[in-house]
């Protein structure tokens, strides 16, 4: 009876985070003091992100039977990982805040969100939908708890309570969509089931099992319908939970649909009608809702929201006569990669602005440039990028690498969709923008005093954000070609 | 090419000031204008060497080429470039970028915020020389929109009245229709597989389907329409230049306004002659409702920047006309009208501004009548722009609207009653842009004179303003000055229509 | 024996418990609600595992993870209600309505 | 096996026939029942019916780890989560919610698709449930040769949903 | 550089100067004011002399159309003489200003704007290119409406300096229109070329003709667009004399002069040309009988004059035009100038305040009995030999040996001798109403200073001696012809026919008649009549041309404010309100998000099965 033979290397990246994970919860345990598990966290990021890197190209824990492997190292997959820990990398910056003064416990804290990168860096290598679904049950448990940890904060447990509720029910359902998968092909392997994809057309009982699937991915990426949960979760727990739910938590859900709607690729015309109205419900749904939001943190939940539909843009215009393939996917990933820098780059200057001064909703933002002119500056052009404007060049770059997709394959209602939703995201993200740069009515206390300690490190997380972003504006190859370079 | 790093020095030199400026401390407030006039003397110098090095034999083709690989995914090359078309634009708009931070060396409108204001005209500077001299459809986007942010600021902080409706307005219009005209310019990459102009220029634009053709090119007119304005996507225009501050007003009118209708000799005709040739007609007929419909609209305005707004409507509209007509008087007539209307209504912006500093008001209810009396110098240079702008023959003016009309008496394309036709609606226009300026001159200038209350023409503001009032007469004698740098690229841009041409 | 009366039992008790989920107020019986779909998932795993009789036996196997996995989210999720009734005193879902948006 | 129509239901037929009968009825008395106690106690005779269901499908293990778990564990964890938070023993009539036209026509669209779906597609065709059941050693060769990777993950998920519901129940230490 | 340019350059030079250094001291403004037209003169003088003028066209080399600096310039008979008249009669209008506008504290830009207007004329006498024919009609245009509103703090020298601009401006919409054609045709700025080709092609002349003729009765105030010109006398008199009596309103006759090959090509067009002249020639005759202002009369009276030339260009004889219309600038600039002294004298032009100054202002009387003898074409002077002329050249036409059919001669004829009559009537009532009867008015009146009624005597000269030159073949008609572009056969003499004289002197006679009974006071009216107001043609003007444009006017800015502006800001608040109705489904309850997921879901199954199905 041989056993699965075990490629350490390959693993690498998930067992060094989940060894990461253990050794943190430890050594708060031994030094009392949330601060060292946060360094854990960054070292452990640190060393994995090479191995990640290394371990391209390789394949483990492959079965006897026709040597379908569960884990499959491609290019596509290492980008995904990198971006997913470089990105845990900028959010434990951002919550050494929170933990220096014991607002979160600092070794649960860190604890759980390792188990949860663990998984995310586990999906983009799996090869099956059982271990897909499983990851994907690793990356969403841990981050429920995170959302509940925030002490003496009330709504924080209604928020986890909303997010569990809606997670159980979307996994149920793309669980029993698994099953009919299981059940029309008799295959769970990606390879195999391809084969059967391109073997014949969708049976009736597969539609219905593949659309089921992508329920959880839509809950994972919140796409309208399936974001109910996100704006209210993001303004109940910490910010740095809610920029980790809106990056890395998206990123994991983008790998299950790059993995899912690549093995059915034969099936495109089948699912592919379904993504693009999902692609444009959420666009346009996610940029008008913002454009109502008071609370800073509610409106990023809805611009998340609505970058999300662009990110899905290149796979929904597969419908036309484009071909699901690595182009498509490099589209998709290198929005990605900008909309993690600007993304987390606006939640970590959110975070410091909030635990600085306390200020919730973005109109209060009025005169900042005034008072923390490196802050306001940052800010704008963080929302600049989202927008796709000039000065913020990656933002507009990767707007017009996913438009070519869709261009290209002659769907152009959904080329439509985008140009509007881009220009109604235009209108908030400006008017936040303005805000900064208007002069203070009233001269608020400055904020140039740090309140309380260790807030060094979020600066530092805007600092690297904001460096990464002017990175990406200046060479976008860096960005748009991230899959190429592994 | 020798001397190729001057078009990047051009765009390099503003940036790099813009960014001394943002990053310089609260004591930067005190020389941040004259350094603005420092930064643009050099960008002159730079616009001179430029013109001197440029041959005038081959202007047909492209000089001072810069090439640099840039973003391999998106195809985008950073290739810049100057030909008969671009250059006249390029040299215009340092010439106003040099008269903006003159006019603003003493006269940074409040909230003051000087360096600010400073870097935000730098970085316009920037998005328009760039605009001008991109060579790379994606990069001409970019350009493109690098202008609104810094416009949008210029508005929304500066301006007065309901700025920040205005400011809004104007960026969320011009972004939908820059956005319109990417997925153009995409539909156009995708189906030739290049994105250098030149090349589609040259011929690889026609190998495109007729359908596709046709859709590329309403796609890219309808974002550049919004940008020259067009009837019926004008309305932005008058509330931004309301709003706009003075030296707001001059660049947005003086420059912004010439990327469309540049974009449309640049891009749209040479590339895509099958489109061009079926929508010319289409064309005309919205350009000379535009100048019959900014004419009138004019006329009923109460506010002075309102009527000159809707003056640039009509200007416009006649440059349209000379385009759609794909002839070489046409678009040659269409050019210079561009180089005219960006002088004379940079001119005018420059004394209503001159005017709302000294009364406080541009509104002709509150507007103290007499200027000639009160300022005379201001109340003739006044006069002299309204006139200009009017079409009168021996200014400026003149020659771009009356060889449109002589390029629509012989169009290229076949519909010539068509366009006759419309020749004579153009030709009614003209009286009726005469009717609303003399309407402004009589109810600003004339009027129960009262003595000389208000201080006349101040040194900086003859500084700034002299070189428009030269050139307005200088290109009104010698419009030939013009003429020998555009005609022999318009000519290029006409044989590859040519083909398409039944 | 039939295929289709195990996949049946599947998909009614999917169905109630889509219908506990959505009507139920009390936390804990949609807790309940939820297991039941798991079970019916269960249930057509199996019966497709039994179908296909594979040595791979993924039906199986992905029973048995998706018990496990229950699990572990019957213990968070009781978790996060006990921390919901501290902070509120009652577990109604639709009481729990502080995060909206204030459509002003 | 040869197909054979629905109609004609063989000995095991029937047994599963019954045994699914009283999992399905249990499970609407869970939804429907207006006492909380009464809807875990259904629950448990749900479940175990279930793991009656897998005993004929001969899926020996799976149903032990069924009884195990689910029986064991879960139902357990819900009970004494009722009485955490004291939930009434009487019968309460707030236990269903307002949108309950909503929750109904969903469920039965649900399962009128997915049924007629699994009808069309597995009418007629027969399972050989006289096989070996799938014993605890089969089963055990199956899941470490074939899905080690979904194990390991397992283990993880499993520690930090305990970690997690530690750190939740801990009493704030004041922030 | 051509002579001609230069003549054109000088003025233009000294206005550009006057107008920079002018502020400093009235007497420099005064000198370089002189100066300009007199160097006009002197090189128009040169060029008079050294005939016979070797080439026509002096051509600069820049041609084509984009090549369009307009310097190609024209020398021939017309164009030397016509400059002559005009830089002469500008000398002596700017001379008499000085006089004239002492007062005027804003003397420089006037002096400057005289001076700019001499040059924009020359440069239309001397243009050789289409091009700088277009400049030079457009700036005189300009000058006009600068001129006449050049104190325009009274209401009606506003309002008349934009009137004057638009109604003109109406008529240059024709004539560029017509120059296009023209230019698009012959595909030539050269005028000689552009002519000549124009010429052998029917529709393109008729056309271009036509259009031409538009503004040539926009500039020429001939009916229907000829409403402007009384009320030009808003503007100071040495502006009326200059401008709307001798040059500009001149210029359009001239531009018919210069292509008449075009026009004698486009016979419709000279039959049109005759009608409107006819109307003109008579309508403002009459209405100039019964007007109650100095100026008015003589503005009406130019009207009447120049459709004289126009009818002498319609029955197909350009020396009798072109002579009419130098004998007519000479008297008229002397009688509006003289006009401009007793106005200067007395303060007022209405002539109720004036009265019996025959004692008091003895040259200004003597200068202009003789200008209203020659206007009315008493035998000797210069006004009798042009009219009998016209006379001449109508009896061809009507004798049929002409481009136009005989009807046309014999219409111009008959209304050319009905006119002379009327034109004696209002002559002999404005000579008794100003010079005979009781001082009406009071204050004592003096004589204008010398410097105001020496250019008086001098305009007299050739009104006086002019009239001869027209006999002898060998002067003014072979001069007119001398180094003609385009001969028109050999040049005639234009001497009076016996049968003409006779019907002139009795109409003369009849005039006088009536003239004399209408010499009392009280036949003056408050020229609020019908008759007086222009036949009502203003009114037709308002209620055809002005009020439904500020209809037009209304509508563009209502639909522009409401309609467009509305829908842009509509999509704006539109976006807005579906992102509220959007927001109202989030409110808070997980199951219901839940519910619609799930609903969402199955739609989205069934639909999909459905697609697929089929």
């Amino acid at each position: 009876m041989t056993i699965q033979s075990i490629d350490l290397m390959a693993l690498a990246p998930t067992l060094v985070v989940a060894l990461g994970a253990l050794v943190a919860l430890i050594a708060e345990l031994v030094t009392r003091r949330g601060q060292v598990a946060v360094g854990v966290g960054l070292v452990t990021v640190a060393v994995a992100v090479p191995f990640a890197v290394a371990a391209s190209g390789e394949q483990t824990l492959c079965s006897g039977v026709d040597s379908a492997c569960s884990y499959v190292v491609t290019p596509l997959s290492v980008a995904l990982q990198v971006i997913v820990l470089v990105s845990t990398a900028v959010v434990l910056l951002m919550a050494s805040a929170d933990i220096a003064d014991r607002r979160v416990p600092g070794g649960e804290f860190v604890f759980l969100m390792l188990c949860s990168v663990s998984g995310a860096v586990l999906i983009p290598a799996t090869n099956d939908l059982v271990t897909l679904i499983v990851a994907l049950e690793v990356v969403s448990l841990p981050t429920f708890a995170l959302v509940a940890l925030r002490q003496g904060e009330s709504r924080a447990a209604e928020a986890a309570l909303k997010a569990f509720i809606f997670s159980i029910a979307s996994v149920a359902v793309s669980l029993y969509g698994i099953a009919l998968l299981y059940g029309t092909t008799g295959a769970v392997s990606f390879d195999q089931l391809a084969a059967a994809a391109q073997a014949s057309d969708p049976t009736p009982l597969a539609t219905a099992g593949l659309v089921m699937l992508l329920a959880v991915v839509a809950f994972k990426i919140a796409a309208i319908p399936f974001h109910g949960w996100a704006p209210d979760t993001y303004q109940g727990a910490t910010v740095p939970v809610a920029a980790y739910l809106s990056v890395v938590s998206k990123a994991a859900g983008f790998s299950a649909l790059l993995l899912i709607t690549g093995t059915f690729a034969a099936w495109s015309e089948m699912w592919a009608p379904v993504v693009a109205v999902l692609a444009g419900v959420t666009m346009l749904g996610g940029n008008l809702v913002a454009l109502r939001q008071r609370l800073a943190v509610r409106l990023l939940a809805w611009s998340s929201i609505a970058q999300a539909g662009y990110i899905v843009v290149p796979l929904a215009a597969v419908a036309g006569s484009v071909a699901w393939g690595p182009d498509v996917a490099n589209a998709v990933v290198g929005y990605l990669v900008a909309y993690a820098a600007m993304n987390l780059g606006a939640f970590a200057v959110v975070a410091v602005v909030a635990r600085r001064t306390g200020i919730v909703e973005w109109g209060d933002y009025r005169g900042l440039a005034r008072r923390s002119p490196g802050l306001a500056v940052a800010l704008a052009f963080f929302l600049a990028s989202l927008a796709g404007l000039p000065p913020g060049l990656i933002g507009l770059l990767v707007k017009v690498r996913v438009l070519v997709v869709p261009v290209e394959s002659g769907v152009w209602w959904l080329a439509a969709v985008m140009a509007v939703a881009t220009v109604i995201g235009l209108a908030y993200y400006l008017a936040w923008a303005a805000q900064l740069f208007r002069q203070p009515d009233v001269d608020e206390r400055p904020v140039t005093a740090e309140q309380a300690t260790g807030s060094w490190t979020a600066v530092v997380s805007v600092a690297a954000c904001l460096a990464l972003t002017v990175a990406f504006s200046v060479a976008p190859s860096l960005a748009l070609g991230l899959v190429d370079r592994f | 090419m020798t001397s190729n790093w001057l078009l990047p020095a051009l765009l390099v030199v503003p940036l790099m000031a813009a960014g001394i400026l943002l990053v310089a401390g609260r004591r930067a407030e005190r020389w941040a204008t004259w350094f603005g006039v420092g930064v643009q003397s050099v960008g002159l110098l730079l616009t001179l060497g430029a013109l001197a090095e440029f041959k005038r034999g081959s202007a047909g083709s492209m000089q001072l080429v810069v090439e640099a690989e840039w973003i391999p995914e998106l195809l985008v090359d950073f290739r810049l470039g100057v030909d008969g078309i671009s250059l006249p634009l390029v040299a215009l708009t340092s010439l106003l970028g040099w008269c903006a931070a003159v006019y603003t060396v003493r006269r940074v409108p409040e909230p003051g915020r000087a360096r600010a204001f400073v870097g935000l005209l730098l970085l316009l500077q920037v998005g328009m020389l760039g605009t001008f001299m991109a060579l790379d459809l994606i990069l001409f986007f970019l350009f493109f929109e690098v202008v609104l942010a810094p416009m949008w600021f210029l508005i929304a902080f500066w301006g007065s009245g309901e700025r920040r409706r205005a400011a809004n307005t104007f960026i969320l219009y011009t972004v939908l229709g820059s956005v319109v005209m990417l997925v153009g310019f995409l539909l156009v990459i995708v189906k030739t597989g290049s994105a250098d102009m030149v090349e589609l220029a040259g011929g690889l634009g026609e190998q495109m389907s007729g359908g596709a053709q046709l859709a590329a090119a309403l796609l890219i007119l309808g974002g550049l329409a919004v940008k020259t304005p067009m009837w019926p996507f004008h309305t932005w225009l008058p509330d931004a230049h309301t709003s706009a501050p003075t030296v707001g007003s001059v660049l947005l009118a003086g420059v912004l306004l010439k990327m469309g209708t540049y974009g449309m000799v640049r891009i749209v005709v040479p590339t895509l002659p099958d489109a061009m040739v079926r929508i010319a007609p289409y064309l005309a007929a919205f350009a000379v409702i535009g100048i019959l419909y900014g004419a009138m609209a004019s006329y009923g305005q109460q506010d002075l920047k309102r009527v000159i707004a809707f003056s640039s409507v009509g200007h416009m509209g006649f440059v349209l006309l000379g385009i759609s007509t794909l002839s070489v008087v046409g678009i040659n007539a269409a050019l210079f009208g561009n180089i005219a209307h960006g002088v004379i209504t940079g001119l005018l912006f420059f004394v209503v501004g001159g005017i709302k500093e000294r009364t406080g008001t541009t509104a002709f209810a509150s507007l103290p009548r007499g200027l000639y009396a009160s300022a005379p110098r201001l109340g003739f240079l006044l006069g002299f722009a309204a006139v200009a702008s009017l079409g009168l023959p021996g200014l400026a003016g003149f020659w771009g609207e009356f060889l449109a009309l002589v390029g629509a008496y012989h169009p290229a394309v076949p519909e010539h009653l068509y366009y006759r036709a419309m020749l004579v609606l153009a030709a009614v226009g003209m009286v009726l842009a005469a009717a609303y300026f003399l309407r402004v001159l009589r109810r600003v200038g004339q009027g129960p004179g009262s003595e000389k209350t208000m201080d006349d023409v101040a040194a900086d503001e003859w500084l700034s303003w002299t070189p428009l009032i030269a050139l307005t007469v200088v290109l009104g004698l010698v419009p030939v000055l013009v003429f020998e740098v555009t005609d022999p690229a318009v000519r290029m841009v006409v044989e590859s229509v040519a083909g398409a041409l039944p | 024996m039939h295929l289709s009366l195990p996949l049946l039992l599947s998909v009614s008790l999917f169905g109630i418990g889509v219908y506990g989920l959505l009507v139920r107020r009390n936390a804990i019986l949609v807790l309940m609600s939820v297991e039941l779909m798991l079970n019916g998932v269960n249930v057509s795993l199996v019966a497709f595992d039994v179908f296909w009789a594979e040595a791979l036996r993924a039906g199986q196997s992905l029973a048995i993870f998706v018990i496990t996995i229950a699990a572990a989210e019957i213990g968070l999720g009781l978790a996060i209600l006990l921390l919901l009734y501290r902070m509120r005193g009652s577990i109604a879902i639709d009481e729990a309505t502080d995060l909206r948006e204030d459509a002003a | 096996m040869s197909d054979r129509s629905l109609l004609s239901p063989t000995g095991v037929d029937v047994v599963f026939a019954l045994l699914g009968a009283v999992a399905a009825a249990s499970a609407l008395m869970v939804v429907t029942t207006r006492q909380i106690v009464h809807a875990a106690l259904w629950l448990v005779v749900s479940l175990g019916a279930v793991a009656g269901c897998y005993l004929v499908l001969t899926a020996e293990f799976v149903a032990w780890m069924q009884v195990l778990i689910y029986l064991g564990a879960v139902v357990v964890l819900l009970l004494f989560g009722m009485m955490l938070t004291r939930a009434p023993i009487g019968p309460s009539d707030d236990l269903t919610g307002t949108n309950r036209l909503v929750a109904f026509f969903a469920s039965v669209a649900v399962t009128a698709v997915l049924g007629v779906l699994v009808v069309d597609a597995f009418g007629s065709t027969m399972i050989d449930v006289s096989g070996e059941p799938s014993s605890a050693a089969v089963m055990g060769e199956a899941l470490f040769r074939y899905w080690v990777l979904p194990f390991e993950a397992l283990s993880v998920l499993l520690l930090s949903a305990l970690v997690g519901a530690i750190a939740l129940s801990k009493p704030d230490e004041g922030a | 550089m051509t002579a001609p340019l230069v003549m054109v350059l000088i003025p233009a030079v000294a206005a550009f100067v006057g107008l920079l250094v002018g502020g400093m001291s009235r007497a420099a403004a005064g000198a370089i004011a002189v100066a300009g037209p007199l160097g006009a003169l002197v090189v128009a003088g040169l060029l008079a002399t050294e005939q016979p003028w070797t080439d026509p066209i002096v051509d600069t080399g820049f041609h084509g159309v984009l090549q369009p600096f307009p310097a190609a310039t024209v020398v021939d008979g017309l164009a030397v003489s016509v400059a002559l008249m005009v830089s002469f009669v500008a000398t002596l209008v700017q001379i008499y200003s000085i006089g004239y506008m002492k007062a005027e504290p804003r003397y420089s830009s006037y002096a400057a704007f005289v001076s700019l207007f001499t040059a924009a004329m020359l440069a239309v006498v001397v243009a050789g290119d289409l091009l700088l024919l277009v400049v030079g009609w457009e700036v005189m245009g300009l000058c006009s409406y600068l001129l006449i509103g050049q104190n325009w703090e009274r209401q009606e020298a506003r309002r008349a300096a934009v009137k004057a601009f638009l109604v003109t401006k109406v008529g240059d919409i024709g004539f560029i229109v017509g120059i296009v054609v023209l230019i698009g045709a012959t595909g030539t700025t050269l005028v000689p070329n552009a002519v000549q080709a124009a010429s052998s092609d029917p529709t393109v002349a008729t056309v271009a003709s036509g259009l031409i003729l538009l503004g040539v009765l926009g500039k020429s105030a001939q009916f229907p667009l000829h409403a402007w010109l009384p009320d030009a006398m808003a503007g100071p008199s040495p502006v009326s004399a200059l401008i709307h009596a001798a040059t500009m309103v001149a210029a359009g006759v001239y531009v018919v002069a210069r292509f008449y090959p075009m026009f004698l090509a486009a016979p419709g067009v000279l039959t049109a040309m005759a009608v409107i002249a006819c109307i003109t020639m008579l309508g403002a005759a009459v209405i100039s009988l019964v007007q109650s202002d100095l100026k008015r009369v003589l503005a009406w009276s130019t009207v009447s004059q120049l459709a004289y030339m126009v009818a002498a260009l319609a029955v197909g004889s350009r020396d009798a035009a072109v002579f009419h219309l130098l004998s007519h600038a000479f008297f008229k600039a002397l009688l509006f100038l003289a006009a401009g002294a007793i106005i200067h004298a007395v303060g007022s032009s209405a002539l109720r305040d004036i009265g019996g100054l025959r004692r008091s202002m003895p040259v200004t009387f003597m200068t202009m009995t003789i200008g209203l003898l020659a206007l009315v074409g008493v035998f000797p002077l210069a006004g009798f030999f042009s009219k009998e002329s016209v006379l001449v050249a109508a009896e061809h036409a009507a004798a049929g040996d002409e481009v136009v059919a005989p009807w046309v001669g014999w219409l111009v004829l008959v209304v050319a001798v009905v006119t002379i009559a009327v034109t004696a009537a209002y002559a002999v009532r404005l000579w008794m109403l100003t010079w005979a009867g009781p001082r009406r008015g009071n204050g004592p009146i003096h004589e204008a200073p010398p410097v105001m009624y020496l250019p008086l005597v001098l305009l007299a000269v050739p009104t006086l001696l002019f009239g001869f030159t027209a006999l002898d073949v060998s002067a003014l008609p072979t001069w007119i012809q001398a180094n003609a572009t385009e001969p028109l056969g050999t040049p005639a003499a234009l001497t009076p026919a016996l049968v003409t004289i006779a019907l002139s002197v009795v109409a003369l006679l009849i005039g006088v008649g009536i003239g004399w009974r209408s010499r009392l006071p009280s036949a003056i009216g408050d020229g609020t009549s019908i008759l007086a107001r222009g036949l009502g043609v203003d009114a037709a003007y308002d209620w055809l041309v002005v009020r439904p444009f500020l209809v037009l006017v209304g509508w563009t800015t209502e639909f522009d404010q409401h309609v467009i502006q509305r829908t842009v800001s509509g999509v704006g608040s539109g976006t807005a309100a579906t992102g509220g109705r959007l927001q109202r489904t989030q409110r808070g309850d997980v199951q219901r998000y839940v519910s619609t997921a799930l609903t969402a879901l199955i739609v989205a199954v069934v639909i999909t099965l459905v697609t697929v199905a089929t």
